[in-house]
C-alpha cells in the first residue's frame, strides 16, 4: 500500500477520560511517559520514534528506555547530532503519513530546529489550503534546578505559544504526562510536548493500559475559594506545597494547572478567578515575555470586573539561570515566594 | 531516447516556460500580489528529473518551483488560480507562489525557507523505508540552499539510513546576487557527495536528454534501497532572481547572452530534429497546443471565485 | 595592535537627544537606516555589515545601498545563505573587539540563527562572569502587507523579548530608525533591531549627521486624555490615523510609541494609562503569546486601580499570514480596527 | 622535537588527566553540582594544538572543555573554583563546567550547544582578518558536532573569506552514545574538508607529537594568510560521556581496554624516555609537580567565597 499525502484518514481524537475502575500503578513521570510511547507504538506502526541518544542510552532522561530492544532501530531511530535536520525529517514522515514523535533532548536546543517546527510544520496545513495534516510530536523538557546552568536549563514555551498552528502541552504528573502525550501522539496537529527535568523523577499513580488525558483541558488539582494559582508544569507541584501552607493561615488556595498552553481552557480559568476574585500567575520562565503576561491579560481584559485585586505574576527572575546551586534556587520561584505573593494578593 | 519522453520531455519545459511567460504578464498587470520567482532556463532540470516519478513518488520544491510543480503534473488552471489568489488554486489562495503545493501528485510543496525542503523530502525517504514500499522522495533545491545546514544534516542523515532520496541541487549560477562562484570555494558541488559517502554527480543542466539519463540512475538506485545521490545540475536563469529585480549584480551582456548561449528548449530542439526523433512540424504543434492550454488555463482561474474568508478550523486538523 | 578580548574598552553609552537646531532631511526609513549605517561605519571601523545580498544588490530593501561601493567588501561582508552561521560568525567577531551588524533578511529566518542570539550572545556575559561583552546588532524586518504570505510576514518580536540579556528594538520612524540604530550599534549589548518592510517606503524628516535616539525611552507621538494606546512599529502609524478619526468623533487618544520594547519604558506607559485611565494595546503579531500580553498584564498589575476600564489587546489573528491580498489585510489590525477599539473603550 | 616543548607537552597532559581526576573526586564528594564531561584520553590534541598558541590566539571549546581551558594556559585553581561555584572561578559561579572562558588567554569558552563555538571561532578569525594581525583562532569541538549545520555553515564561510582559523575535530569515537560508525557513512571525517575547498588532515590523536606538528602545519599556514583547516584527531575518551553514565552502549572489554592500548600520556612517556628526550626522573618530577600543584589548586579554590548573589547589572555591559 503506497502511502501518498497527507490526507489519508486518521484516528479520531481523543476525548474520554480515565474511567473511575482504571487500574492504576505507581509510576515516575518518566516511566509513565515511556508507558505511553510503548502502548502508542503497540496500537500504531506508523508511531516512530527519533532522536539523539534514544537507543542503547534510553535518552537522556531514560524516558525511551527499553523501547530499542522491545521495537527495534526502524522504529527507535537514533539520529546524528542534527537538531534541523532530525526535526525536519520527522516533519517529512509526519506529511507523508507517519506520526513522528522527535525528541529534543534539552528545550535550549529548539532554536537550531524551530525554522522546521515554525515555518514549516506548524504551517504547512493553512498555507497548502487544507491539503496536509502535520500528526508531529516533539517531545522537549525544559527548567532549572540541576546545576546546568545557561544553555541547560531554559523554559521557552512561550516562543512556542506564539506560533498560529502548533499546540503546546505541558504535564506536571505522571498521569497527565501519560494521558497527554498519548492524547498528542494521536492528535493530527503539530506538538510541543514539553517536560520538566525535575519531574521525571517525580512518582504518582497512573492509570495501566490505555490513558487518555484530552488536550485543552485544564484540570483544578486543589480546590479552593481565596485565591486562584494558575500555573503548569514543575510550578504546580510547587503551588500545591504552596496552597498547604497557606490553608494552614486560613488561606483557601485553587491550584489551576493549565496543562495545555495552547489550545488554553480559558473557560476552567476565568471561572476560578472569578470565583476566588483573585488571580495569581506562576511559572518558571522568566516573566518579561512570558506566557503569564498572555493569562494574566486575559484575566485582566474577560474579568476585570470580577476581581477583588489586580492579577499577578509571580515568574523566573530576567537573568540566564546561574550555575551555582544558592543562585540557581534563587531565580525561579519556590513554593515560599508563592506562598508570600498570595497571601499579598489575598491580604493586600 | 525513444520518441514519446522525447516530445513529453518537450512539452513539459514548454509548459514550464510557457507558465513562466504568462505569470510574468499576469503580474505586470497587477493581478498577482507578491513575489514570482521565473523558473525560465532550467526548465530541463525539473521536466528530466521528474519524468522518472510517479504519482506517488514525493518531490520537495523551492521559491522557485512552479517548474516542479509543472513537471509533477499539477493542473495549470490551479497554478495560475493560486497565484491570482483565487478560492480554486492550489491553496484556496492561503499560500501562493511561494507555497504551491499538490500532495495528491506527492508534491509537498513550495517552500520560501532556502534550505526548508530538504529535510523535509528526507523524511518523506523514512516514510518509505518505513512502509518498505518502492517510492522515493525528490529534493529540488538551489546552489544557495547547499550553503545551508539543513543540506549537511539531511544529506548525513539520508546517507546513513540509506533513505531513497535524490538531492537535486540546481546550480543556476546565482543566490539572488551571489554568484556561486564567490559563495563557493570549489568548483564542483557535486563533490560534497563524498563527505556523506553517498554518489554525487554533475551534469549539465541545460541538457534534458542527460538530466534524464543521470536522474535514471540515481532513482533506479534509490527503488532498489541503494540509498540517496546528490545530483547537480549545471544551470542559469534567464529572468532575475524575482520579478522586478533590478540585477544591478549582472553585465546587460550577461543578461542578454542566454539567448543565444544557454536556452535547454532551443537546444532541445535542435537535437530533436537533428535526430529526427520528430520533425519541427510537430513540435511546432506542441508550442501551440500548450499555448493554447495556457490561455484556457488562464481563462479558467481568472474566472474563478476570490479566495474564501478564513475560518478558525483550517489552520488546525483537529479542533 | 593585537585584538584581545571583549573586554576591550569601548565607546559610551548614547544620551543627548538631538538638539533643536538640528538640520532636518526628509528622508525615506530606508533611507535613514542607511544613513545610521554609514554614518556609524564611518566613525568607527570596527563596525562592519554581515548579511544576504547586502553588497551590489544593495539589501532586499535598499538599506545598504550605496556602502559596499563606499567601503568595499572587507566592511560590506556579503555571506553565503547561512544565517547560522552568519550571526555565529558576527557574534565571534562582536566577542572579539568588533561592532558587527548581520542582517537577516527577513525575520521569518531567524530562528535559522536564533541559537546563537539566544543560547551565546545574549548569554556570554552572564555566562563567562562579565569576562564577554557582545555589542551585536541584528537587524532584521517582519510584518505583513506585501503578499508574501506566511514564511515571510511575521511578527516574531515577543520570542526575543523573552530573553534574558537581549535588547529589542522597533522603530516606526525614519528619525526614530535612524537614531536607534546608531544607538544600537554604539550599545554594548547584544541587539534585535526590528524594522518592517511596510515602513522602509515611508518619509519623514531626520536629522543630518549625527542622531542618537537613546534605548529605552518611549515616544508620545500624539498626547491625549481619554484613552491610551500603547504600540510599536508599523502599527504606530495605524494608531495615529486612528487617534485623527478617534479626535474627530472627540476622543483623544494618546499613541505612545513603545520604540524599544527591550528595555521597556515603563514610566512613560504607567503615567499615560494613569493620566488616560484607560489602555489599549496594539500589535501586529499574533495575540496569543505576544508582547500586548506582558504590556496589558504590566498595566492592570501596576495601574489597576487607576483603570476605568480592563486593559485592552488589538492585535493579529490566530492564523499564519495568508497569500491572498484582502485575506491578508484582514488578519492585522488596521486604522478602523484600532479606531473600532478604542471607541469601545472609551464609550463602554 | 627540542626537550623543553616536549616536556611542556607532557606537563600539560598531565595536568589535563590530573586535573580530570580531581574533578571527578570532587564531583563523587558532592561538592560540583551540575555535570562534567572528562577529557581523559583526549589530552594530546589540546596540549599539541595549543602549544602554537599565544595568548592573542582564540580558541572556542566544548562542553568537554577542560582541557582546552588548561592547555590554553588557564589558572588551576580559577577553574577547579568554577566548577566548585566560587566567586573566585572564572565565572564567578554563574557558568561551571560548560561555560568556563578564560578571554583574557583567548579562550572564548567551553560550550553546552554542540556545534555552538565554531561558528565563533570563524568570528574571532574574522576579527583578526579585519584588524590585519597575524593572530589565528582555533574551534575544538567533537566528531558530533561535525554532523551539526553549524560545522557546514562555518567551514564554507571561512574557506570562501580565507579565515585564519583551524577547525579542529576531536573523533573520540562517540557521541553521548552513538559511535562514530554509525553516525558517519564515512571513515575519515577530514574528507569533509574537501567539501569547501579547505585542505583536511587526519591525524593520530594518541600521538601528542603527530597533533603538535599537524598543527603547527595548520597554524602557520594560517598566519601567513592562507586560510583555513580542518584538522582531525582520532582519539578515545577514556570515561563515560558524562560523571556517572552508565555506558550502556559499551562492553566491559572497551571500557577497559583504554588503559592497555589508548593513552596518550602512557605513550609520551615511552618515546620521550626512549629516544632520550628526558629521563624517567624527570618526568616522575613533573607528575609529582602537577599533582602539588593541583592539590594547591583545590585548596584555594575551596577556600574561596561562595558565589555573590546576582546583580541586575550584570546581564548587560551598558545598563
Ligand atoms: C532561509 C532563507 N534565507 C534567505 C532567503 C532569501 N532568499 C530567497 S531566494 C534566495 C536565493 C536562493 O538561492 P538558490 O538556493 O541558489 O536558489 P535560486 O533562487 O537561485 O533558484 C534567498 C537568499 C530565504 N528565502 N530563506
Ligand atoms: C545542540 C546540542 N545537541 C545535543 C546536545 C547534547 N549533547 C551534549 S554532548 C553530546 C555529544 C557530543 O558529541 P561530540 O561532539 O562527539 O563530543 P564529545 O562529547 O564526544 O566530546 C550531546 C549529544 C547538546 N549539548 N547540544
Ligand atoms: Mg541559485
Ligand atoms: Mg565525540
Amino acid at each position: 500500500m503506497p502511502a501518498t499525502s497527507g490526507t489519508a484518514p486518521t484516528t479520531s481524537s481523543p476525548t474520554a477520560a480515565p474511567s473511575a475502575a482504571a487500574v492504576q500503578k505507581e509510576m515516575f513521570y518518566a516511566e509513565a511517559l515511556n508507558d505511553a510511547l510503548r502502548i502508542e507504538m503497540e496500537r500504531d506502526p506508523r508511531v516512530i520514534v527519533l532522536g539523539e541518544d534514544i537507543a542503547e542510552h534510553g535518552g537522556a532522561f531514560q524516558v525511551t528506555a527499553g523501547l530499542l530492544a522491545e521495537f527495534g532501530p526502524m522504529r527507535i531511530m537514533q539520529t546524528p547530532i542534527s537538531e534541523i535536520g532530525l526535526v525536519g525529517t520527522a516533519v517529512g514522515a509526519a506529511l507523508t503519513g507517519m506520526r513522528p514523535v522527535a525528541e529534543l533532548m534539552y528545550i535550549d536546543f529548539s532554536g537550531l530546529a524551530i525554522d522546521q517546527i515554525v515555518n514549516q510544520a506548524a504551517q504547512n496545513r493553512f498555507m497548502f489550503g487544507g491539503q496536509a495534516r502535520v500528526p508531529l510530536v516533539v517531545r522537549t523538557q525544559g527548567g532549572s534546578g540541576r546545576g546546568n546552568a545557561a544553555q541547560h536549563s531554559k523554559s521557552l514555551e512561550a516562543w512556542f505559544t506564539h506560533v498560529a498552528g502548533l499546540k503546546v502541552v505541558m504535564p506536571s504528573t505522571p498521569a497527565d504526562a501519560k494521558g497527554l502525550l498519548a492524547s498528542a501522539i494521536r492528535d493530527d496537529d503539530p506538538i510541543m510536548f514539553i517536560e520538566h527535568k525535575l519531574l521525571y523523577r517525580t512518582k504518582g499513580l497512573v492509570p495501566t493500559g490505555e490513558h487518555l488525558v484530552p488536550l485543552g483541558k485544564a484540570d483544578i488539582k486543589r480546590a479552593g475559594t481565596d485565591v486562584t494559582i494558575v500555573t503548569w508544569s514543575r510550578e504546580v507541584l510547587f503551588a500545591l506545597e504552596a496552597a498547604a501552607t497557606l490553608a494552614e493561615e486560613g488561606i483557601s488556595a485553587e491550584v489551576v494547572d493549565v496543562r495545555s498552553l495552547v489550545p488554553l481552557d480559558k473557560a476552567t480559568i476565568l471561572a476560578s478567578v472569578c470565583k476566588t476574585r483573585r488571580c495569581l500567575v506562576v511559572h518558571e520562565a522568566i516573566k518579561r515575555g512570558g506566557y503569564g503576561g498572555e493569562i494574566a491579560a486575559l484575566v485582566a481584559e474577560e474579568a476585570f470586573d470580577d476581581l477583588d485585586a489586580p492579577p499577578r505574576r509571580l515568574a523566573g527572575a530576567e537573568t540566564p539561570i546561574p550555575y551555582a546551586q544558592p543562585l540557581e534556587l534563587g531565580v525561579v520561584p519556590q513554593a515560599a515566594d508563592i506562598v508570600r505573593a498570595a497571601r499579598e494578593l489575598v491580604r493586600g | 531516447m525513444d520518441k514519446k519522453t522525447a516530445l513529453h520531455l518537450y512539452r513539459v519545459m514548454r509548459e514550464i516556460r510557457r507558465f513562466e511567460q504568462r505569470s510574468t504578464t499576469l503580474f505586470g498587470e497587477n493581478k498577482i500580489w507578491g513575489t514570482i520567482h521565473s523558473y525560465a532556463g532550467e526548465e530541463a532540470i525539473a521536466a528530466g528529473v521528474c519524468e522518472h516519478l510517479r504519482d506517488d513518488d514525493w518531490i520537495t520544491s523551492t521559491h522557485r518551483g512552479h517548474g516542479h510543480c509543472i513537471a509533477k503534473r499539477a493542473e495549470l488552471g490551479k497554478m495560475f488560480a493560486e497565484l491570482l489568489g483565487k478560492e480554486t488554486g492550489y491553496c484556496r489562495g492561503r499560500g501562493g507562489s511561494m507555497h504551491i503545493a499538490d500532495t495528491s501528485k506527492g508534491n509537498l510543496g513550495a517552500n520560501g525557507i532556502v534550505g526548508g525542503g530538504i529535510p523535509i523530502a528526507t523524511g518523506a525517504a523514512l516514510t518509505a523505508k518505513q512502509l518498505g514500499t518502492d517510492q522515493v522522495a525528490v529534493s529540488f533545491f538551489g546552489d544557495g540552499a547547499a550553503n545551508q545546514g539543513t543540506f549537511h544534516e539531511s544529506l548525513n542523515i539520508a546517507a546513513i539510513w540509506k533513505l531513497p532520496v535524490i538531492y537535486v541541487c540546481e546550480n543556476n549560477q546565482y543566490a539572488e546576487s551571489f554568484p556561486t562562484k564567490k559563495a563557493f570555494a570549489i568548483e564542483d558541488i557535486a563533490i560534497r557527495a563524498t563527505s556523506y559517502g553517498m554518489p554525487g554527480t554533475r551534469v549539465d543542466g541545460r541538457d534534458v536528454a542527460k538530466v534524464y539519463e543521470a536522474a535514471g540512475e540515481a532513482i533506479t538506485r534509490a527503488r532498489a534501497g541503494g540509498g540517496p545521490t546528490l545530483l547537480v545540475c549545471e544551470s542559469y536563469r534567464h529572468e532575475g532572481h524575482y520579478y522586478g529585480d533590478p540585477r544591478k549584480y549582472q553585465t546587460k551582456e550577461e543578461i542578454e547572452g542566454w539567448k543565444t548561449t544557454f536556452d535547454p528548449l532551443l537546444d532541445a530542439r535542435a537535437w530533436i530534429i537533428r535526430d529526427k526523433v520528430a520533425t519541427e512540424a510537430e513540435l511546432d504543434a506542441i508550442d501551440r497546443d500548450v499555448d493554447e492550454e495556457m490561455e484556457r488555463a488562464v481563462a479558467w482561474a481568472e474566472a474563478g471565485p476570490p479566495a474564501s474568508p478564513l475560518t478558525a478550523e483550517e489552520i488546525y486538523a483537529s479542533n
